[in-house]
């Protein structure tokens, strides 16, 4: 069982069709799959359900495929950073849904692990806790929420071996690990591949179970917000 | 005279204690991270998987893999460690952060808070302030008293959509300090030469004064 | 002749496929990793947190921090990961394993599966076993066709407290192979010098015969 | 605040209370805090509720706390290897709830990340979902099991550092980091207590968030089935 392949045209090989529900990883612009965001605007797939913390900018990450209107549907918890988004979402081009980070990132976790609902007090009182159940615990008032699975996962590492384990780097972990276990198929990219028996075994993020196919990447990695401070005597 | 934004985050860091992990927000609260008393420890929390956030980098520290909520890039402590979103928000949600400090569009004097949405305009999306409020063991809001049309921001009821209900235990604003708990909101402190009537000429919500 | 216990594990691990992710139970199953094809890849899984199981130690390998979920000392591989209990079970659960194969004490037509309990005589527990067949892909059963003192164990329903329903796919015996889905049981291989009628001699589940 | 205390007598100070629910880290012998335990003994708190994936063995582990009555309940998924144990559950002093083993690890999980139900297919139509709360989710029965928290959690760790960050060391992980996160108070045992900066960043495997107390232990580690290959040309 090879997984490692030649590019990321190649790893989406017969995985990518229209309707397709697709995990995207990362936090902003840290720790996407930017490889395999191309390569999938490239298969030309449509109506995407895309579940992504963010949506990317205008010209970068997930705005790549909002630009060709490949996306139906986002899932996300925050999408303030790109003005495409903003523009098919006050015209009616595309839906979304809204999830609190924390519930998104369980929801993920909980599809991956095969825990199809869980309860949480987030959102109670609120428009998100609307048409979900309400169930109380100890007193206190919760809402279900369910599990989330895709037809195709991305998530971007930093360092992988070829039986698929991932190492994350940083914050660029966020939400990759949970959304490699939740994909029918996963797909990693990664920033250089290791040789076998490199990785710590005590350290590593996802095990490769989680990952059917991997690239090495080529990675930009932009940054949103350069915040720097000045040395004082410099 | 009211506070500035600077004397606001300095009257916030007040409610830090040591030992205390602490979750700051967007805007003024990421400037309580400026005076954070020297003879206590806190480590600040980053939802997006990091516990242990240290200042900004030197231009040359500059690392992309290496951001905080608000996606500005920061740097690390010795303390420092990382973990998914997943582990992060289940340490929001479990009740181990003991203070977020953040801004607020409304609160109401029952303590709901409203921070996310303005109906009719672009949504940008909660991200990660309904976890918070819903999980933190104590949450201040820290923001102006009125918004800039000089309209209340204290208000009986929220008129925008709700990041949570009956979350709010501080409000800080230029004017003052309000504690709010089951019995409503009490003023507590109030800024240099700022009256209990300036106060109240900007405040919708009912209020016991106990300053 | 009827199959002895390693005849029994050879014949199991017939059922690994190249890239396969396998938990093998105590007792016979653990002896089918000493069968696998040289010609392919397979993963074995411990549910107390490994991925990647080596063989037993040499005495100079032994390593108390090293053990299977049967408590035996083992090692790891190039390819090992460890994690915790939960990420363990979330990989059971959420049907990342390919197949399980583990003992029995009863086995129903309709795929139920009793290996855990024994009412009025000491209860053990049923440890990681209602994980597994809950959640792997394919649950294969390998156990001697009848009790000890010659009670079928392929049966109706079974007597004892479940450990799953309906989550058996097959069952490898002394005897012969049974595969089990929504239609029934099924007799699709004997061993050699066993026929249909001792089978039946032996079984109370009824079964189709297709070998 | 000091986390390190000098021995486990003085790490459980204060802490101990009849009736309390503890949660012990570990599975089998591998992995549990067998200074906390003896330290837990000494305090003599009894009626104690105990969450653990085992009992231990007659002599070591929590073996320790049966020998002595001060456990009134056991919340476990197996507890074959203690005969002391079979003795009391027999003779009705002892209280007993079994979990399936993943669902113990998941109902810890849950109880430290806030989180009070979520739904499983472990266990349907067995004596382990008789009087639970079942539920359909994509035409598939599942049900309900809690989230747990404990007064005081005990884990054993292989290194941690000042701030409280812990690592383990290969299969000795098991369930101490989830325990580490549900207990109201939670106290560690490590081999190593490492200078702060010298544990990976990207490694922690319990950040210092979730623990309270912390001691350097001296560690039998006991093994419970020793089985060993011979070197074929020795």
């Amino acid at each position: 069982m090879k997984k490692i392949y030649p590019d990321a045209r190649a790893a989406l090989d017969g995985l990518c069709f229209d309707g397709m529900t697709v995990m995207s990883g990362g936090f902003g612009l840290c720790g996407i799959p930017e490889n395999l965001i191309a390569a999938l605007r490239d298969t030309g797939a449509k109506d995407l359900t895309v579940i992504s913390n963010n949506a990317g900018v205008d010209d970068f990450g997930l705005g790549l495929l909002l630009q060709t209107r490949q996306i139906k549907k986002m899932i996300s918890s925050y999408v303030g950073e790109n003005k495409e988004f903003e523009r098919q979402y006050l015209s009616n081009e595309l839906e979304l849904e809204f999830n609190p980070q924390g519930t998104l990132a369980e929801r993920c976790r909980a599809g991956g692990a095969g825990i199809p609902a869980f309860y949480t007090k987030t959102g109670v009182g609120t428009m998100i806790a609307e048409g979900k159940e309400h169930k109380e615990f100890n007193g206190e008032t919760y809402i279900m929420e369910t599990g989330l699975i895709a037809d195709l996962s991305i998530v971007k590492a930093w360092k992988g071996d070829e039986q698929g384990n991932l190492v994350f780097r940083k914050t660029a972990r966020n939400f990759n690990p949970m959304m490699a276990t939740a994909g029918k198929v996963t797909v990693a990219e990664v920033e250089e591949i290791v040789p076998l028996g490199s990785l710590d075994p005590d350290c590593i993020h996802t095990p490769g179970i989680f990952v059917q196919r991997m690239i090495k990447g080529d990675h930009e990695k932009r940054i949103e917000q350069r915040t720097v401070r000045q040395r004082e005597n410099a | 005279m009211p506070w500035d934004r600077n004397q606001m985050a300095e009257r916030a860091a007040k409610e830090l204690e040591d030992g205390f992990y602490v979750n700051l927000g967007i805007g003024i609260p990421t400037l309580v991270a400026n005076y954070i008393g020297e003879d206590i420890d806190v480590t600040l929390q980053s939802e997006n998987g990091m516990l242990g956030m240290g200042p900004f980098p030197y231009e040359d520290e500059v690392d992309p893999d290496l951001i905080n909520a608000g996606k500005q890039t920061i740097t690390e402590l010795r303390r420092t460690s990382y973990f998914s979103s997943a582990d992060s928000f289940g340490m929001i949600r479990g009740g181990h952060i003991d203070l977020s400090i953040l801004g607020a569009m409304e609160v109401s004097e029952k303590g709901d808070l409203a921070n996310w949405m303005i109906p009719g305009k672009m949504v940008k999306g909660m991200g990660g302030a309904m976890d918070l409020v819903a999980g933190v063991k104590r949450v201040v809001v820290v923001m102006d008293h009125t918004s800039k049309n000089g309209d209340p921001k204290l208000l009986h009821e929220c008129s925008l959509p709700l990041t949570g209900q009956g979350v709010v235990d501080m409000v800080i604003t230029n004017l003052g300090v309000f504690e709010i708990d089951e019995t409503g909101m009490k003023l507590t402190e109030l800024a240099p030469d700022v009256t209990v009537e300036d106060v109240k000429a900007s405040t919708e919500a009912d209020f016991e004064v106990a300053v």
